[in-house]
């Protein structure tokens, strides 16, 4: 399929994954908020195909897939277990308001496109809009674990700003190399592990949400 | 340029010294021997060295390159006249403190063990040795080394003296202000170093020909307050006496003695040698400075020094008066020096004036600080008014005292008197010569001067007649017991380099030849002061010049003396009845005798605007009012510095971190927030480039 | 030779992961030791024979590894300060044991993930392809994550947590930044893409200055908070000072520097591609901010090891400071106080934990008259202090003169004014804790038993390189340095 | 004007003001017995009681240092030194060079700080009160001092009282400038004090509290008293002399040296009379100052001094 074809493909997922992320941010429940990221991730890895397709890279197939499996299906469903395991109030309790939140979302999403519009030939590279999409939804995610309380929010959060880099590095020409995906993607899991670990743990010694901590200070 | 063995030889000396502090890992006393030995040894060579060079032939200096540590500085000796004077004042202390020192430390701390000996022996060589070479420095990077290790050094000796939280303390505030200093001289020497592409003096030197008139007055002020840290100038004297009396007391004397010096030596290298501009005078903003500093710092030392009652302390406050009387002679000298004939004249005697009072007061601020050594390691008291009629328990060491006290009271026939003698000439001299607004200027820092010498005399009447004098206030000072002999020895070497250099200081001139005659490219000395032979001092260069004769003089005294010792014996032996002291029909104890405290009170008074004094009178009467059963009084004295500037700023430092630290937060929201934030504001202000 | 001293591009990071991998086999505390001390030992003399190749002709790569003078730096200062944090754990491993910090059982998972974590550090370095460089530094977050917990208390969690999800951020950043440039590099070669810096920056002057710009920013901020630049720094604290002293050790003194490697990475691109100012002036900020930011919470500190921990902080700043003043001389400044601050403040954060371990706790206003107790440990404490406060004859000095003079010669007088206002501030509270530490009475609860072989040996062996390196700079260091200072400045 | 004072007569002066010292204050004492309408002693009473003194035996205080004993020695020495800078017959600068003005007041100067010294060595309240206010005083008076010999020293371009004195000259009140009369009046302010008379010292009482310098004199006895007393008379005798060399003209110049002396001699013995007579007058007219009036008082001198040096440096 032909060059605008594509960028009009990437600019509607770029729009949908934006829509995703405000779901994320707007949710008012845990599992509100880890399906919202499984949907991104399904949109990252539609993403993946289209572009695979377009510029027939066989490394972006692969990349669809694992970003299926992981980020899609099993990352949610680690998240989804850990929930049912502490059995916690399925509420998400923000730090600050939600509509805070949103004001924030707006001027950074509106940030990152004025940030990409100074930039010059290189946005032939990054498909689309997929620059601008990208940073937005970086830094929205980053706004999500800073503005939720619970610990589980963050993690979903950091998937949803992983999703954002994700999106920007397989709309550039080529995508990635695949090793690199791959790695990443491992590290991603291994931080995750981790992250569910260090949760369990806290909730099992003090009984007390771990992003709640704050003893240690000055 | 000749490489020189001698300074090796030093160096050796030096370094010798502070190996044998390994020695005390098998006995502590031979360490302390060998160490002292060695400093000793090293003393001396740097004595021959700077003598060698001061009287060889002019414009000779040695010079030595070391071997190149670091890739982007070659670091080299040279000892020109100036460095060499300084290595003689430095050479001329650390012989009696070398000789002083072991004896001290046995019967001063008897129960020290072999770490704290080592320490003090190590501390003792690097600081010494630090200190020659950073005179002898022939470049920035080996000076500011140097520098530095001389406080590093130093300090260990302070905080290693005793293991009291006060001593910490005391060391605290003195590093933080040495640090302080070495800051601003760091910003001096690299600015100069980055201009001139290497660090070797010559070479700042021509970097600062270049100079425009702003940035070489910046650099100088900077380098000025660097050393004035270290000289202990009001305002910036608070650490010295807290520092010094916490040293052992032959450190004390090096401290007060030498290591101030050794900023007057910065000061002269840089205001002289460094930045001075090719043609033409000083920037006269330069010398009116350092000499508003001196005045300031000679009166206010003094003021302060009268109402201390520990005998170091008080001595440590004289230190920063002295420094400021050498300054007077300094600043008179940047005010005066012209490249004629005149200018160069003054400026001659009024430098001539500060380096020999440089010498003086190394002598008997050392001899004195070795007296209060003495008295301190019989009787381990401090403060006089436990003190008393030591006089009489240890003769020696009052005899010592006491001449140290006239030599610092500026009076004749001591060295003290002659350096004054000078300064007060090239005063009058530079009021004569300017005229106007600045004479008098000139005229009335001659009179703070004179007010400076009378309060001295007045404070060492009570230093002296408190500790030394009537009786007893304490057993410790009972049974206090003269010093040991190596402690004698130490003080008697410093009192004859007194009685030498007041008796015949004509003799000296010729050492100051080399020094004046660089700085000034003038005349030299010699050629001003002795052109009337060396028995003759006289304050400008004619004939008919005001002239003092400190031989003459002393042999007067001495006739005189005589003569009256025998009217005073009379014809006949007169028979001598040893009676208690009248105290109106009492049985006198050393209560009635007059306390320190109560010498101090009417100067006190008069000055109470400085001093703030601060009194409480606790009176507990037995119910009645009109018995009053004992009352006890205490009073003191602030320092305005202290308390006006710095204890205010450190409060306010202090207050605005607590509360920084108590506001801030732990949670993990705020730190990934503050992520966020940095990122965010970086991408606004940076990320938008050019469209 | 040549091809030998390539193979060791891929043996060095094994050493530390077969060494983990071992680890995992035994229970025995000494034979765990054994091999700690082993595997550190191979490390380090591999590490040098890597740079006598190096010194003699020239960088090696091997596929995505690439060793030049540059990361050389780095991995020596890694091989030395895994070597002595490796002495130093024996005697703290069995004093953990004896008192109980630390189970019997879980030793060797302790030891495991220390050389787990060293070998991600060791890829980090000489890491030549730009997406490995960040695979490694994530690597390094977790596996120091989990020792940072590792003791398991819930203040030991807590820094965990916070340590995983800030750094984690901040390295996702970095990614991001990884992306734009490498897109940049797409755009300037046409189709091919590549992440192999050494290719980059072939092309590099050919970049799209915007893009790259942003790239820059998003790895300044992001590798920056890994590296605890302020205000990115607020986690550095608390993981610093909660995890076991020996990896204190290592995260203060060298994987803050592995992340400021990434940043020079990236700045020699910056650099080539939107002329030099702009990435000095970037770096330049945030120095000041940082060494502006740590000094109140050095002064009124009561942590020993969050004292410490800032002052990490403040020594970034410094580092960042040396390579935003630029030019060679800040450049070569900023490098050799890499080098001095890793050691020093291993020293440091060693004596110190010594200190905690005899009066057990790290209240500094508990901690009272070390030098009655243990001599010697008091008087490196001492020693380590006055270097970090920058007092001659230590290495800090020379660094901080350099970049110092780097500063006065570029003319930045306001921050040099804050600058020395600041270090002279810090030297007085870090002084005065210092002092409050060592000198005065020992409080009774203080332990008084001889002072362990182990730890001096290691303090030892870091105060002999961190006095040596203040009285001299010997000709090879000087060597590597300056062609290092060539790479980044170019 | 006037040649060199060879040293013989330097020596031949010095003698003389010892010797005339006891006279003046006998002649003041005298004066003062008149202005009250008293008969007073003899002027020669000064001499009898130093005879007297100096043939009685010793008592001393059991506390004292051996210090103590040549205290009195060395006061006298260096008061009667300070005398050889006092040019009494005529000006001109000595032949040998001894010293200036500064030389002298640090003469006067160390026998004030050996005197105090003393004055604590044998303990008890009275020498240290005595000490402690004497050195309360000195300090104030010497800067003062200082400045009014400067403040004609700027002119003469030296210190030397020898050529101060014939710079000086015949020059009669007419001559004087304003400089002069202001420096002149604030060394008559200082007089007082550096001779220790009332108003700022009282030499007539001893167990009075409000005394300086007798009160340090307590403890010495027999032939060390009489020192000590020889030594205030010189002292004295050297300070009305030091503002004669400053402020007085000289005798007119006549050639034959016998007659030169014998003139000389004669305006230097009309110039101390009159000295004398004004610190009679004083003492005999004004009451005793409080301790912590007497700044103040100085205060005075100090401005006259200071105006003085003003006008000639401006």
């Amino acid at each position: 399929m032909n060059e605008a074809a594509v960028h009009a493909i990437i600019d509607d997922i770029g729009a949908l994954l934006l829509f995703s992320m405000i779901l994320i941010l707007a949710a008012d429940q845990i599992y509100r908020a880890i399906y919202a990221v499984a949907a991104q991730s399904l949109l990252i890895a539609v993403a993946a195909g289209v572009l695979a397709m377009a510029t027939g890279n066989a490394d972006l197939w692969v990349i669809a897939g694992v970003t299926l499996v992981v980020k899609a299906i099993l990352l949610p469903w680690v998240l989804h277990r850990v929930v049912q395991r502490m059995n916690v109030r399925r509420e998400v309790e923000p730090v600050i308001p939600v509509v805070t939140t949103l004001a924030f979302a707006v001027t950074i999403v509106v940030m990152s496109f004025h940030l990409s519009a100074s930039l010059g030939s290189v946005r032939q590279v990054i498909t689309g809009n997929a620059l601008p999409v990208g940073i937005a939804l970086t830094l929205l995610g980053v706004l999500v674990m800073a503005s939720r309380k619970k610990a589980l929010t963050q993690m979903v959060g950091l998937f949803a700003s992983e999703n954002g880099i994700f999106f920007t590095a397989m709309a550039v020409t080529k995508g990635m190399p695949l090793i690199i995906e791959i790695g990443v993607i491992l590290d991603v899991i291994l931080a995750a592990l981790v992250m569910a670990i260090l949760v369990l743990r806290v909730r099992s010694t003090v009984d007390a949400d771990i992003a709640d901590l704050d003893r240690l200070r000055g | 340029m000749d490489v020189d063995p001698h300074l090796s030889l030093i160096a050796a000396c030096y370094g010798a010294g502070a190996l044998s502090s390994l020695l005390a890992r098998w006995s502590g006393r031979l360490a302390l021997g060998v160490g002292h030995f060695a400093a000793l040894a090293g003393a001396v060579a740097g004595l021959c060295v700077s003598l060698g060079v001061l009287l060889g032939p002019p414009g000779r200096a040695l010079t030595q390159t070391l071997p190149d540590l670091f890739p982007f500085a070659r670091l080299s000796l040279a000892v020109d006249g100036l460095s060499a004077y300084f290595l003689l004042v430095i050479s001329v202390v650390a012989i009696a403190a070398s000789v002083y020192g072991p004896a001290y430390l046995r019967a001063h701390s008897p129960d020290a063990g072999p770490a704290r000996q080592a320490t003090q022996v190590l501390g003792l060589n690097v600081f010494l040795g630090a200190m020659v070479f950073l005179c002898c420095a022939g470049d920035a990077l080996t000076f500011l080394l140097c520098w530095e290790g001389m406080t590093l050094a130093s300090y260990v000796l302070i905080v290693s003296d005793d293991r009291d939280g006060e001593n910490a303390r005391a060391g605290l505030l003195y590093m933080v202000m040495a640090h302080g200093g070495t800051a601003l001289l760091l910003v001096a020497f690299l600015a100069l170093t980055e201009r001139a592409g290497a660090f070797d003096f010559a070479s700042l030197r021509a970097a600062a020909g270049e100079l425009d008139g702003t940035t070489r007055g910046t650099l100088f002020f900077l380098a000025l307050g660097g050393f004035a840290t270290k000289a202990g100038v009001v305002p910036l004297h608070v650490w010295l006496p807290r520092a010094h009396p916490a040293a052992p007391s032959h450190i004390s004397a090096l401290m007060s003695g030498v290591m101030l010096k050794v900023a007057i030596y910065g000061i002269l290298r840089f205001a002289f040698d460094l930045l001075a501009p090719v043609a033409g005078p000083l920037p006269p903003a330069w010398g009116w400075t350092v000499l508003t500093l001196g005045t300031t710092s000679a009166v206010l030392g003094v003021l302060y020094a009268l109402q201390q009652h520990d005998l170091k302390r008080l001595l440590a406050f004289h230190s920063v008066e002295n420094i400021g009387i050498i300054l007077i002679g300094v600043g008179l000298a940047m005010i005066a020096w012209r490249r004629d004939e005149a200018g160069a004249a003054l400026a001659t005697v009024a430098l001539s004036a500060a380096l020999l009072h440089t010498v003086n007061h190394a002598a008997f601020k050392g001899l004195l600080f070795l007296g209060a050594g003495s008295v301190l390691c019989r009787t381990h008291l401090r403060n006089m008014e436990e003190l008393g009629g030591l006089a009489r328990r240890m003769p020696w060491t009052a005899g010592l005292f006491l001449l140290g006290a006239i030599a610092i009271s500026a009076l004749p026939p001591l060295n003290g008197f002659v350096s004054e003698w000078l300064t007060f000439q090239a005063l009058l001299g530079g009021a004569s010569r300017f005229r106007g607004p600045a004479g008098l200027g000139v005229v009335f820092s001659a009179a703070m001067l004179a007010l400076t010498g009378g309060l001295a005399a007045a404070c060492f009447v009570k230093a002296f007649g408190v500790t030394f004098l009537g009786r007893p206030r304490t057993p410790h000072a009972e049974q206090a017991t003269e010093a040991p002999p190596s402690m004698i020895a130490g003080m008697v070497w410093l009192g004859a380099v007194c009685v030498a250099l007041g008796v015949a200081p004509g003799y000296a001139m010729r050492l100051l030849d080399a020094p004046t005659a660089e700085l000034l490219h003038g005349p030299g000395a010699s050629a001003v002061l002795t052109a009337r032979g060396p028995l003759v001092l006289s304050a400008a260069a004619g004939a008919d010049a005001t002239a003092l004769s400190m031989p003459v003089l002393a042999a007067l005294l001495v006739a005189l003396a005589a003569m009256a010792w025998i009217v005073r014996r009379g014809w006949r032996r007169a028979p001598l009845r040893s009676v208690p002291t009248w105290t109106c029909g009492m049985s006198p104890t050393a209560r009635f005798d007059y306390t320190a405290t109560a010498f101090a009170k009417p100067l006190r008074l008069v000055f109470a605007v400085l001093y703030r004094p601060r009194r409480n009178v606790i009176r507990d009467s037995a119910g009645t009012p009109y018995v009053a059963q004992r009352i006890r009084y205490t009073g003191e004295v602030v320092d305005l510095a202290e308390t006006q500037i710095y204890q205010r700023v450190q409060n306010a430092i202090t207050a605005l971190s607590r509360t920084l630290r108590a506001r801030s937060t732990g949670r993990i929201h705020a730190y990934i927030a503050f992520v966020l934030a940095a990122l965010l504001v970086t991408l606004l202000i940076f990320g938008v480039g050019p469209r | 030779m040549v091809e030998m001293s390539e193979n060791l591009l891929w043996i060095l990071p094994l050493v530390p992961t077969v060494a983990a991998l071992l680890m995992l086999t035994v229970r025995d505390r000494r034979v765990l030791s054994a091999l700690d001390i082993g595997g550190s030992t191979v490390l380090v003399v591999l590490a040098f024979t890597l740079a006598g190749a190096v010194a003699a002709d020239g960088p090696r790569a091997l596929g995505v590894f690439r060793i030049d003078e540059l990361g050389l730096v780095f991995l020596l200062l890694l091989a030395v300060l895994t070597f002595a944090v490796s002495i130093y754990t024996v005697g703290w491993a069995r004093q953990a044991v004896a008192v109980g910090n630390m189970k019997a059982e879980s030793l060797r998972f302790y030891f495991a993930l220390v050389h787990a974590f060293v070998a991600t550090m060791v890829v980090t370095v000489l890491a030549d392809n730009l997406g490995v460089l960040w695979i490694a530094m994530e690597g390094t977050t977790i596996t120091s994550a989990v020792l940072v917990g590792f003791h398991g208390h819930h203040h030991g969690l807590e820094a965990a947590w916070k340590y995983i999800i800030v750094t984690t951020i901040g390295i996702s950043f970095g990614l991001f930044g990884t992306v734009l440039v490498y897109s940049a590099a797409a755009d300037a070669m046409g189709d091919a893409g590549t992440m192999s810096w050494s290719a980059i920056m072939q092309v590099a002057p050919a970049l799209d200055p915007g893009i790259v710009r942003i790239g820059f920013l998003f790895v300044m901020v992001g590798y920056g908070t890994k590296a605890g630049l302020a205000p990115m720094h607020l986690w550095l604290p608390d993981a610093h000072s909660q995890a076991p002293t020996p990896v204190s050790a290592l995260l203060s003194g060298i994987l803050i520097k592995c992340a400021l490697l990434g940043i020079m990475r990236f700045q020699t691109i910056a650099a080539a591609a939107c002329g030099p100012e702009f990435a000095t002036k970037v770096l330049l900020v945030f120095g000041i901010t940082s060494v502006v930011v740590a000094t109140p919470f050095i002064l009124a500190q009561r942590d020993v090891k969050r004292l410490l921990g800032y002052h990490s902080v403040e020594h970034v700043g410094i580092i960042a400071l040396g390579l935003g003043f630029g030019g060679s001389v800040g450049t070569y400044g900023a490098l050799l106080h890499v080098v001095n601050h890793g050691v020093t403040k291993a020293l440091a954060f060693f004596a110190a934990g010594a200190a905690i371990s005899r009066f057990d706790t790290r209240d500094m206003r508990a901690i009272r008259g070390l030098l009655a107790v243990a001599p010697i440990t008091a008087t490196l404490l001492m020693l380590a202090a006055l270097s970090l406060a920058g007092v001659p004859p230590f290495s800090i000095f020379v660094s901080e003169l350099l970049v110092l003079r780097a500063g006065i010669g570029g003319g930045h007088w306001v921050a040099l004014a804050l600058f020395l206002t600041m270090v002279v501030i810090i030297f007085a509270g870090l002084l005065h804790h210092a002092g409050a530490m060592v000198f005065g009475e020992p409080t009774a609860a203080a332990r008084r038993e001889p002072e362990a072989w182990s730890p001096l040996a290691a303090m030892l062996l870091l105060a002999v390189i961190m006095l040596v390196l203040g009285l001299t700079i010997p000709g090879r260091v000087d060597a590597l340095l300056r062609r290092a200072t060539e790479i980044v400045v170019g | 004007m006037t040649g060199e004072r060879p040293f013989a007569l330097v020596l031949f002066e010095m003698s003389f003001l010892v010797l005339l010292g006891p006279l003046v204050t006998g002649g003041i004492q005298k004066i003062k017995a008149r202005l009250q309408f008293r008969q007073g002693a003899g002027v020669l009473q000064p001499y009898r009681d130093l005879a007297k003194l100096f043939r009685k035996g010793t008592v001393q205080a059991d506390t004292t240092s051996g210090l103590f004993h040549s205290i009195p020695v060395f006061v006298l020495a260096a008061t009667v030194a300070a005398g050889a800078l006092i040019p009494v017959f005529r000006g001109g600068p000595p032949v040998v060079p001894l010293g200036d003005a500064l030389l002298l007041l640090g003469l006067l100067a160390l026998a004030r700080f050996l005197t105090a010294v003393g004055a604590l060595d044998a303990g008890g309240a009275f020498g240290g009160m005595g000490a402690s206010r004497e050195m309360t005083v000195a300090p104030l008076v010497e800067p003062v001092l200082m400045m009014v010999v400067f403040s004609t020293a700027v002119v003469a371009g030296t210190t030397e009282l020898g050529t101060l004195a014939a710079h000086r000259g015949e020059s009669w009140l007419l001559a004087w400038r304003a400089a002069d009369l202001l420096g002149f009046a604030a060394m008559l302010v200082l007089l007082p004090a550096e001779t220790g008379r009332i108003p700022v010292d009282n030499p007539d009482t001893h167990l009075e509290l409000t005394m300086l310098h007798e009160g340090m004199l307590l403890e010495h006895s027999g032939p060390g008293l009489g020192c000590m007393m020889l030594a205030s008379h010189t002292r004295q005798v050297v300070t009305l002399g030091l503002v004669a060399a400053l402020f007085l003209p000289a005798a007119p110049m006549v050639a034959g040296s016998a007659l030169g002396l014998l003139l000389g001699g004669a305006a230097f013995a009309a110039k101390i009379l009159v000295l004398a007579l004004y610190l009679a007058l004083v003492e005999s007219s004004y009451a005793k100052l409080r301790l912590f009036r007497v700044p103040q008082y100085l205060a005075v001198g100090f401005v006259c001094a200071l105006t003085a040096l003003a006008l000639r440096i401006l």
